[in-house]
């Protein structure tokens, strides 16, 4: 980003939808990965968007999700919002180049 | 590079029931395929038992790709290709296998990773 | 009987060879009973070793009709049996 | 346990925590981990214990550890306990046979 | 330039191994970057693929002293440069 | 069975910052330790690299568990066994290592097994 190319959209599936966990308390020494994205995404208006299905198979949900499946609590973090694979799709066209990192 | 054949290639990688991985990268194929996006899958190492008949998951109270697998022909997503290697590996004939797929060497598909515009591992 | 060691995946069939010893047992499970259609892999078996497979994994894969002659398909009854019989368990 | 066995203690850790995420909701048509784990508990009286270092680190807390880290919500579901690692310390040298499962 | 491909696993090397193609760039990262030790496995990289490796993967795990020759260590920004050079980018 | 040597014996099979697997493996074998239970550690394949001197993990901001490893002596935790294959594989000389440890052939990991009344894997 330094370097001037932007950054479409950042999409969170798979193992990777636990980042979105706004009750994750690593150690103190640890990097808060959570909040790191957060402050990342506010910095430079990135989109942090979750894959929904991922997400609640995780135990991952929103306010609305929580809702709708009758639970007391919800834990998406802040900054990052539920979204469908075709946000992935639609991200993988527009883009000039899309990097992966896999788990 | 001149107009690539595929805009996306899907690899899947996992043998049965080893999680969800098989299953989001089927389901991102179908979406992609659904979105009109020109899409390829292609089975490798591993992946390729996914194509084996007669698997009874729900013995496990799990639930496999396979019954998705039978309903890609519904879908644009034609082209489907596996690791003719692995293949001989597991000692597996094509011909006995689930969906119309067409075996490929390593050559082949690394062909096929140039002529795409992304391809996503799963 | 010495050691029942259980292996749930082909990708750490690596370090769990090496520590077999001669009168233990390896017992496949989950993905890991795909290593019954892997010639190759089951050649690496060092001998006096007892092959066995969990028999729900590899009818949940299609494989119960594919076993090959040197492998041994058991059920969750027996695999119970066996962790008592066995002198330990170790899982990779 | 239908020959007679005893189980001394289930004990997760690793990944094995992410069990004991009450806000988990698999598609209709999987198994629910976490309430089989539970009906199984209470069927034949387990003691299912969660390692509370692993638990923290991804995001599993309790009523009260999330009031000690200021967390507005919590997600540990009903039937499971956290507790340290001696727990499992103290089962590998009571039990005549340990059966580890790995992920 | 064809593909960069990214590998962060040995355990998904045997995969990726057969998919690189004469002048494909190979990148290890996190726990991959463990390779430049294992001169055995080097060997069976196909000719014509420059071998990379993240500079902080190797430093954090105290392998940038060791780095044979055949590698070449990049850092971040270069890695940003390397996937906009590269035609495509395949992560293992 | 003859009274075993070791009540426990914990192998480490992971590389250096490769998830929390080795420190929460250590974790254990320490608690172990602590509890008066006779306890052995074994570095395997990938696992032996935990033993690099020099790592930075600082430089990711992660944390590895070479500080952990450093303050073994103090606990009595002194059975420290190292795959002596993996070493000659990544070309690792043992006295260059952390640690005071013992390269062990496979048959000799083998007997330390059938030796030791537990087993875990980390």
């Amino acid at each position: 980003m330094a370097a001037g190319h932007s950054i479409y959209r950042v999409f969170f599936y798979q193992e990777g939808v636990l980042v979105a966990n706004a009750l994750s308390c690593p150690p103190q020494d640890e990097t808060h990965l959570t909040e790191a994205w957060q402050q990342l995404a506010e910095e430079h208006q990135l989109e942090l968007v979750v894959c929904v299905a991922a997400a609640l198979k995780r135990g991952i949900v929103d306010a609305k999700e929580a809702a709708r499946h009758g639970l007391e609590h919800h834990n998406l973090a802040d900054g990052f919002s539920l979204s469908g694979l075709g946000q992935l799709v639609d991200s993988l066209s527009q883009a000039d180049r899309t990097v992966t990192f896999t788990s | 590079m001149s107009r690539p054949d595929f805009d996306l290639l899907v690899i899947l990688t996992q043998p049965p029931l080893a999680g969800t991985a098989a299953k989001e990268g089927l389901d991102t194929a179908l979406v992609s395929a659904t979105f009109e996006q020109k899409t390829a899958l292609a089975f490798l190492g591993e992946g390729v038992l996914q194509l084996v008949k007669g698997q009874q998951p729900d013995q496990l109270q799990l639930k496999g790709i396979q019954s998705m697998l039978k309903a890609l022909p519904f879908y644009d997503l034609q082209a489907v290709y596996t690791d003719a290697l692995a293949l001989q590996q597991f000692g597996l004939n094509p011909d006995e296998l689930l969906l119309n797929h067409q075996p490929a060497t390593a050559e082949q598909l690394q062909q096929l990773i140039a002529k795409t515009t992304n391809t996503l591992v799963f | 009987m010495a050691s029942l060691h259980q292996l749930n995946s082909i990708q750490k069939l690596p370090h769990c060879l090496r520590l077999l010893a001669a009168g233990d047992q390896l017992l496949l499970t989950e993905t890991a009973v795909t290593l019954v259609l892997d010639t190759e892999s089951l050649q690496q078996l060092p001998s006096g070793v007892e092959l066995l497979a969990l028999a729900d994994d590899l009818l949940a894969r299609g494989l119960s009709e594919k076993l090959p002659s040197g492998v041994k398909a058991i059920s969750d009854a027996q695999w119970v049996e066996a962790t008592l019989e066995a002198e330990r368990v170790c899982s990779w």
